[in-house]
């Protein structure tokens, strides 16, 4: 095994051991699978960050045929970093899933559902590390098509109706995607995202080409949760197992967004995208009502879980937010941010799953006085909240600080104005947990179970410290992230 | 131990202590000592630190980069070394008195009260002893997050309310003004290091743009409880009066207009400042702050909020004093640091005193209680006459110091603000001790003497380093006079 | 009043008049005393005959009157300041 | 040791340990301290420096000269008397409180610089605040309190002034300061305050009255006797002092007039007194100033002398007002006796102290051509003996019989009295020893027929009229009032106004709060229909609305991508918002109609 096959290897291992985990028909061999399939992609993923932070992008072909005619792996500092985070995320949350999961469905489904698993962060890692637009929209069916089978696995009946309603509208996103392929594809005659790039900078006024860029847009912005694109989210996420729920928080979001920037800024061009067309300015817009809007619903969610989805829709905004900027800053706030938030919120939906384990669901009647019952569990998650409002000493106040920059540095003080009040709208829905875990009498409703089992608690924890350590420590995330927006830029 | 060790030690060892402290939360007697012992040992590790500083020398610490470009540092500079003298000394009276006063009332949760209490301190450290902007907006805000559940300790429905005007208002702050000052200074100046000179001064910014950052600044540091953003100093007095004591008259307040000064001093500079006119509009603010403060605390008869208010005025001298820019007021400014930390502390241990022998809260309450507490009441006088600027009491050295930088600036509305300010100081505090040592008691009430004696101790301490402390100023004179960059001798009639 | 009345020489009016009028003798011998004693001037004008007795009882009289009107403009009732 | 120390501070340190003595040795201490003090002043004598660093600045503790020590001399008297005079008290704060009070006051006198100064300065009025206090009363609190702000104020000043003068001339040295600078405005105003010059002078009627029988003994010597000195001292020569002091001696007389407790009558006589002084002191010339300095050494003593023999009147009759006192003399002849030396002596008949010290003064403006100051200041004389000499003891001891017979005031204040009473005499028999420790050469003869002649015609024709219109029934009669005077501005219309302003500002503040409250509720309400659970962005759509949306979205991006103009990008989003709310606010009124 060489070096130049690590992208592929990344994906072949969890596509590999999906059918395996169907075929083992057995809950625990199928998640021995998936876990060991998600850790050798982790691992992978570290050794191709490595390797392309010293030596730049890593390109394998599969099959052997040279680019453009086969199907490249291509895997720069941008994708090694998806990577990391979407595997590393699986990684963590496989050993939950196995609590959870065992909890939440029926016994005799597991496996099915490890193997599906397995799909998704194939799926989701194939997207990140392709090269070909084609290839990313098999890989983007493969993950979609397996969400949407996770998430109507929820225990609740409302699950169903999420998962369809995610799935007219994925498939709509996806549609859109390949329609936007196919009229490059006219246009250029290649499906590699490269050559494209180099044959697209002359024709890329035509109307063809402008109505690929409109149709791709719509397309991913329906499945990175883009406002006013976002509806489907938060029912999606709220009735989820929560294993499905923290994994495809965390990274699916993440991804799209992954491929928004490859197409805005590696496929057509920063010239056409934000100087001739006025996206950054539409992206501002949407992003600001985004931000806006679901932080303030999320205000009044009378479910903690479903707050979290809300807050989601929100912090997309701030990645979107700083795409919009195009700057140097901006980017690098938006990768940094895409990492950041997967971990926290990753981190979140756990600690919500641990509860939601030993309460049924999370609506804040079954908080009052959590604190005491699960006192690791609240304070988990305050910790995270702690980095979703953007408190320094955790990883949401680098994202933040680097936004604020990139609107102080851009001369728009009105914008780090409203960033800065935003989060302050952070502050008051995670209050509204404080206060009902630590400062309300024990409810009638509140578990009394205790804690959540060390196999959930554990991987949360993980998550939790991490969002920590990557508000000291920033020499990975910050470095990553701003090589990656200096990629971008070029 | 070298002079980062010291550094380290101070950060580290309230942190330690507050781990140990929650590990010996059953046994309340290993828990005290415990807490005692870090508060020496950190007392010890900050007066070890004093030498070489006083010698001009500026130990650092640098741990390691929280951004690119910006890192986690220490430093220990006289300004900081003040403070965090002040802070680090009177922890060790406070936690005497801690024990008296929480054991006397019984309190819940009393582990949770002295760990959360170390980790104060342990940001309080942070803040005194940061080398950059961030590392001090760090800690400042881990300081807010810390005190919290001592602002909550009763957890009944007014800490409630009162720890959430707290935290909403001191994070809303923070995050909202501070945080987008201290990223649009790293965007302008290219540096968060706290630098002698400042480091705005070579930014090009047009007076506006001052006048806009220092306002984000000012109004961002809640702590220093500057009028609007003053609200939550009398909220936090649901707090158990240890905490009213250390923290709101010390440490927390301190740590507010400790950054307002360095943020004067050492990021946009004095001379720069003065320079720029972009200051011109605070000293009003803070002698507003002043003279309303005052009034309000004229008007409230609950005693612990008489003394919040006192507070929110007292903090503004600090503002005002390094609003003046002159080098006389920016010494005045840091010795009032120390000045009003002495008094402020002795008299919350005097309101707990009270509270703890008498169970009295209100001022109209108080009448001849100082035949029955002589030495409570003796040593809320000395406060109230440091804090009204009555010599030989701490306070009047600072007021001094401010009247000659007000006087070598010419700012005539800062004398006048002074001159009434003292007079209404006298105001709310004097009938307090007439109340108490020339009124008679109201007949038929149970009899009381002082509180226990660890009470009493730590205020009849702090009340006579009060009295002590001009008379031996060299060392708080010296720090405070390096700050403003004055020689050491500088001064003389 | 007790009975200790008229025990005291200063309670009879008619010993009241005496000393009213022994103070006019002295006056009016101090007065006369300026033609024997040389007065010198200290502000110019007050060598004259009389001047310092003339001045004074004068100066007396108009401030008794001037308080009388103040007393008018001034005068509250004793707890004026504590309503 | 003793010889190191400032000699204020060993008042001030007697003072402080009096409370823990037992009380049997407290007056001997209290009364000991002075003659201590006094005996080390007339050791060191004039030249002598003490500089100390402290407070982190160099400190002239002492600076002894001439001026200093006659004030010195004096100050240790008082304080000496008043110590016998309050023998028999003992507890409480008043006898720890007088000492403090004449230690700082004495040490203030011998402050080399400022910051000395001040510190003392704000000293002696916190001690004498308290001694107000200790008058025990309601009023007294009040009083107590005004004359505490009133003191702390004219610190305030003095702390300015002397930083503006450090600003101007590098320097804290309290030499000759002048009007010519505003630290030099700052400290005349400081000074004038604690003076009573007029207009700022009420906290001294106001308060002396309200302290105990022995307080006010206390009270009326140090505090303004302290700012002449600081003003003979910083401003001689400064002509606006000329007219200032005329002043101080004219208008006090009118409401002494027709004043009825007669410890405010002697405390406007007192404020008219000062008027000499404040009158030497702007003249600036030698004897100007010789006359200031020996009229307050004088001054001191005799008006102790009648403010002891009220409070002894105080003690036994349980009250010093006109209407309901009177042929007092019957029961304390020998107080009454001794009141009537203290009444003789500040109407300066020849033979009593005001007698050789007021005349230099007067002589002193005739010479300056001061005419007009001149004829006030007699007028003022004549005034004095009307209202002092004759109206204090006429009413206390002769006037109709008040029926009141008490037991004459106690041994240890008669000998107080006496012995203030012999230095009175004693003063005014031989002047000599008053003039030898004057700061200026003295070259003036206070016993010349003519001076004796001129001041016996004034007094005799002042009590005639006093006598004759007594008799014709214009006198005014003694009536139980309070008489506006210029505290009515802060007593009463400026608390007035301050109450109204507070009151208008609570209702501003409670008006903006409301206000902001409901807008907050109406805002919170708004948002919350929309962000609500039930509100339109948080509601679960249809399949098809959300379908709908991506539509419209595409839609709208062709629109903008095909429409050539870049700046489109703009009136999308300006659109935008409005669009989305009225999309959410037609949903919203259809799901209400649906209810």
């Amino acid at each position: 095994m060489s070096a130049e096959q690590l992208p592929a290897l990344v994906v072949v291992a969890p596509l590999v051991a999906a059918p395996v985990a169907l075929l083992a028909r057995r809950a625990l061999p199928a998640w021995m699978v998936a876990t060991a399939a998600c850790g050798f992609s982790f691992v992978a993923a570290l050794a191709l960050a490595v390797q392309v932070t010293s030596g730049g992008a890593v390109s394998y072909a599969l099959g052997s045929w040279p680019p453009p005619w086969g199907i490249e792996y291509r895997v720069d500092v941008l994708s090694a970093f998806v990577l990391v985070l979407v595997s590393g995320v699986a990684t963590v949350v496989a050993p939950f899933a196995w609590a959870s999961a065992s909890a939440e469905l029926e016994r005799e489904r597991l496996y099915l559902f490890y193997a599906l698993y397995c799909l998704c962060v194939a799926g989701l890692l194939g997207m990140t590390a392709t090269g070909d637009a084609f290839n990313l929209f098999v890989f983007m069916e493969i993950a979609s098509l397996s969400s949407y089978v996770l998430i109507a696995l929820g225990r609740d009946r409302r699950a169903l109706l999420s998962a369809y309603q995610y799935l007219v509208l994925g498939t709509i996103g996806a549609t859109f995607y390949v329609i936007g392929i196919g009229l490059l594809y006219l246009m250029t005659g290649t499906l590699n995202m490269a050559d494209m790039a180099a044959r697209l900078s002359d024709i890329s006024s035509t109307r063809p080409v402008l109505a690929a860029l409109a149709f791709i847009t719509v397309g991913v912005s329906l499945k990175l949760a883009l406002f006013p694109l976002h509806l489907w989210l938060p029912n999606a996420y709220t009735y989820a197992p929560s294993a499905v729920t923290a994994f495809l928080a965390a990274t699916g979001t993440k991804v799209s967004v992954y491929v928004l920037l490859r197409f805005y800024f590696g496929v057509f061009g920063t010239r056409i995208v934000l100087e001739e067309l006025p996206m950054s300015q539409i992206l501002l817009a949407l992003s600001v009502v985004a931000i806006v809007t679901a932080s303030l619903v999320a205000l009044w969610q009378a479910d903690l879980k479903r707050l979290l989805a809300y807050s989601s829709i929100a912090q997309i905004g701030y990645i979107t937010l700083g795409i919009s900027m195009a700057s140097r800053e901006g980017l690098t706030a938006a990768v940094v941010h895409l990492f950041n938030h997967g971990i926290t919120k990753g981190a979140l939906f756990l600690l919500v799953g641990g509860v939601a384990l030993r309460a049924g669901h999370a609506g804040f009647d079954r908080l009052q006085g959590l604190a005491r019952t699960m006192p690791l569990t609240s304070l988990g998650i305050v910790i995270a909240g702690l980095s979703l409002i953007g408190t320094p000493g955790t990883a949401g106040f680098v994202s933040k600080w680097y936004l604020v920059l990139g609107a102080i540095e851009a001369g728009r003080w009105w914008l780090a104005a409203f960033i800065v009040a935003t989060s302050l709208i952070a502050v008051a829905y995670i209050w509204r947990f404080v206060e009902a875990a630590y400062l309300a009498p024990l409810g009638g409703a509140t578990p009394r179970a205790g804690e959540a089992p060390a196999a959930m608690l554990v991987p949360a924890w993980i998550l939790v410290a991490a969002s920590v350590w990557f508000g000291f420590d920033t020499s990975y995330s910050v470095q990553g992230a701003a090589r990656a927006a200096a990629l971008l830029l070029q | 131990m070298t002079d980062s060790q010291l550094i380290a030690a101070a950060l580290a060892v309230p942190a330690t202590g507050a781990g140990l402290v929650a590990l010996a939360g059953r046994w309340p007697d290993a828990r005290e000592t415990l807490t005692l012992a870090a508060a020496a040992a950190l007392f010890a590790a900050v007066l070890a630190l004093l030498p070489a500083v006083l010698a001009g020398a500026r130990p650092e610490l640098i741990a390691w980069d929280l951004l690119p470009g910006i890192a986690i540092a220490f430093r220990a500079e006289p300004l900081g070394m003040l403070f965090a003298l002040v802070a680090s000394g009177l922890w060790i009276v406070n936690s005497i008195y801690s024990i008296g006063y929480m054991r006397g009332n019984k309190e819940r949760n009393q582990t949770r009260f002295y760990a959360c209490f170390a980790l104060a301190l342990a940001a309080t450290m942070g803040i005194a002893l940061a080398a950059n902007l961030l590392t001090m907006f760090l800690f400042y805000e881990a300081l807010t997050l810390v005190t919290w559940p001592l602002v909550t300790h009763h957890g009944d429905a007014e800490a409630r309310s009162g720890g959430r005007v707290y935290l909403g208002i001191l994070l809303g702050t923070s995050i909202g003004l501070l945080l987008p000052a201290v990223i649009a200074t790293w965007a302008f100046a290219g540096t968060l290091e706290f630098t002698p000179g400042g480091i705005l001064r070579d930014a090009g910014l047009s007076r506006g743009a001052l006048a806009a950052l220092l306002a984000l600044y000012m109004f961002g540091i809640g702590k220093a409880a500057l009028m609007p953003v003053h609200r939550w100093l009398p909220a936090a007095m649901v707090a158990p009066t240890p905490v009213s004591a250390l923290l709101h008259a010390v440490a927390v307040v301190k740590a507010g207009v400790f950054a307002v000064v360095k943020v004067i001093v050492y990021v946009f500079g004095v001379d720069a400042l003065a320079g720029s006119g972009a200051a011109d509009w605070l000293p009003a603010i803070a002698g507003f702050t002043i003279i309303a403060a005052s009034i309000v605390a004229l008007r409230s008869d609950n005693l612990k909020r008489r003394l919040a208010y006192s507070t929110v005025s007292q903090l503004s001298y600090v503002v005002l004093a390094a609003a003046l820019l002159t080098p006389l007021s920016v010494a005045a400014a840091a010795l009032h640091i120390a000045a009003h930390a002495l008094g402020k502390i002795t008299l919350f241990f005097a309101a707990g005193a009270i509270y703890t022998a008498a169970g009295k809260t209100q001022v109209s309450q108080l009448d001849g209680i100082g035949r029955r507490m002589p030495w409570t009441m003796g040593a809320f006088a000395v406060g109230a006459a440091s804090l009204i600027g009555i010599p030989p009491a701490a306070g009047f050295l600072s007021k001094w110091l401010l009247f000659q930088g007000a006087a070598s600036a010419g700012h005539w509305l800062a004398i006048a603000v002074l001159t009434v300010s003292t007079v209404l100081n006298a105001a709310y505090f004097l009938p307090i001790v007439h109340a108490a040592f020339l009124r008679e008691a109201p007949g038929g009430e149970p009899a009381h003497g002082e509180a226990p004696w660890p009470i009493v101790a730590a205020l009849v301490f702090t009340a006579a380093a009060t009295l002590a402390l001009p008379f031996a100023v060299g060392v708080p004179l010296g720090l405070a006079r390096s700050v403003a960059g004055i020689p050491p001798a500088g001064i003389s009639p | 009043m007790s009975q200790d009345e008229g025990r005291y020489w200063l309670d009879r009016p008619e010993n009241v008049a005496k000393l009213y009028r022994g103070l006019w003798i002295v006056g009016v011998l101090l007065v006369l005393a300026d033609l024997v004693v040389h007065r010198h001037a200290e502000a110019g004008f007050d060598g004259g005959f009389g001047f310092y007795g003339v001045y004074g009882f004068v100066a007396c009289v108009a401030l008794v009157l001037a308080a009388k009107l103040l007393r008018r403009a001034v005068m509250r009732p004793e707890d004026y300041y504590d309503r | 040791m003793i010889a190191e120390l400032p000699a204020g501070l060993i008042l001030v340190a007697a003072g402080l340990a009096l409370p823990l003595l037992p009380r049997a040795a407290r007056s001997p201490v209290a009364a000991a301290a002075p003659l201590l003090a006094f005996a080390q002043l007339l050791w060191i004598g004039p030249g002598y420096v003490l500089e100390k660093d402290a407070f982190g600045f160099t400190l002239q503790l002492v600076r002894t000269d001439r001026l200093s020590l006659a004030f010195g001399y004096i100050f240790t008297i008082a304080a000496f008397l008043n110590a016998i005079y309050a023998w028999r008290v003992r507890e409480g704060i008043e006898p720890p409180a007088a000492l403090v009070y004449a230690g700082t006051a004495l040490a203030a006198v011998f402050a080399g610089d400022f910051l000395t100064l001040f510190i003392y300065w704000e000293l002696s009025a916190v001690a004498s605040a308290l001694i107000v206090w200790a008058g025990g009363s309601a009023r007294a609190y009040g009083a107590g309190m005004r004359y505490m702000a009133v003191q702390l104020g004219s610190g305030m000043l003095l702390a300015a002034g002397a930083a503006l003068r450090y600003a101007e001339a590098g320097s804290l040295a309290f030499e000759h300061v002048g009007l010519g600078s505003p630290g030099g405005a700052l400290l005349f105003l400081a000074f004038g305050i604690k003076c009573a010059f007029p207009l700022l002078h009420n906290w001294l009627q106001d308060a002396y009255p309200e302290a105990s029988a022995t307080g006010t003994v206390v009270l009326s010597a140090f505090t303004t006797k302290l700012s002449i000195y600081a003003l003979a001292r910083g401003f001689a020569g400064t002509e606006m002092l000329i007219w200032i002091g005329a002043a101080m001696t004219a208008f006090p007389i009118f409401y002494a007039v027709i004043e009825n407790d007669l410890r405010r009558v002697l405390a406007y006589s007192l404020n008219n007194q000062l008027g000499f002084m404040v009158v030497g002191i702007g003249l600036g010339t030698d004897m100007g100033l010789n006359g200031a300095v020996a009229h307050a050494f004088a001054h001191i003593l005799y008006k102790a002398l009648l403010f002891m023999s009220m409070g002894a009147v105080l003690l036994r009759a349980g009250t010093v007002k006109g209407t309901e006192l009177g042929g007092l003399y019957k029961s304390m002849p020998l107080t009454a006796g001794l009141c009537m030396v203290g009444a003789a002596s500040i109407s300066a008949f020849p033979l009593f102290s005001a007698f050789v010290s007021k005349s230099m003064v007067l002589v002193s403006a005739a010479e300056q051509g001061y005419t007009f100051i001149w004829l006030v200041l007699v007028f003022a004389s004549a005034g004095v003996f009307h209202h002092s000499g004759i109206k204090v003891p006429f009413f206390a001891f002769f006037a109709h019989d008040s029926g009141i017979r008490c037991k004459e005031a106690p041994a240890h204040m008669l000998v107080a009295m006496a012995l203030t009473a012999l230095l009175c005499v004693g003063i005014g028999v031989f002047p000599g020893a008053l003039y030898a420790i004057l700061p200026m050469p003295v070259d003036y003869v206070p016993y010349t027929a003519s001076h004796v002649l001129a001041q016996l015609q004034l007094l005799v024709f002042s009590g005639l009229a006093f006598s004759w219109l007594k008799r014709r029934g214009i006198y005014p009669p003694e009536m139980r009032s309070v008489n506006l005077d210029a505290d009515w501005f802060y007593r009463r219309l400026g608390l007035r106004m301050a109450r109204a302003l507070a009151a208008l500002l609570q209702r501003l503040f409670d008006a903006g709060r409301e206000a902001s409250r409901q807008l907050g509720e109406a805002g919170a309400a708004l948002l919350e229909r929309l962000h609500g659970s039930e509100g339109v962005l948080a509601r679960t759509w249809s399949t098809g609305g959300m379908a709908l949306w991506a539509a419209i979205l595409l839609a709208a991006y062709l629109l903008l991508y095909y429409a050539d103009k870049v700046d489109r990008g703009f009136i999308f989003l300006l659109i935008l918002p409005f669009l989305i709310g009225a999309l959410g606010l037609w949903a919203d009124s259809r799901r209400r109609d649906d209810d």
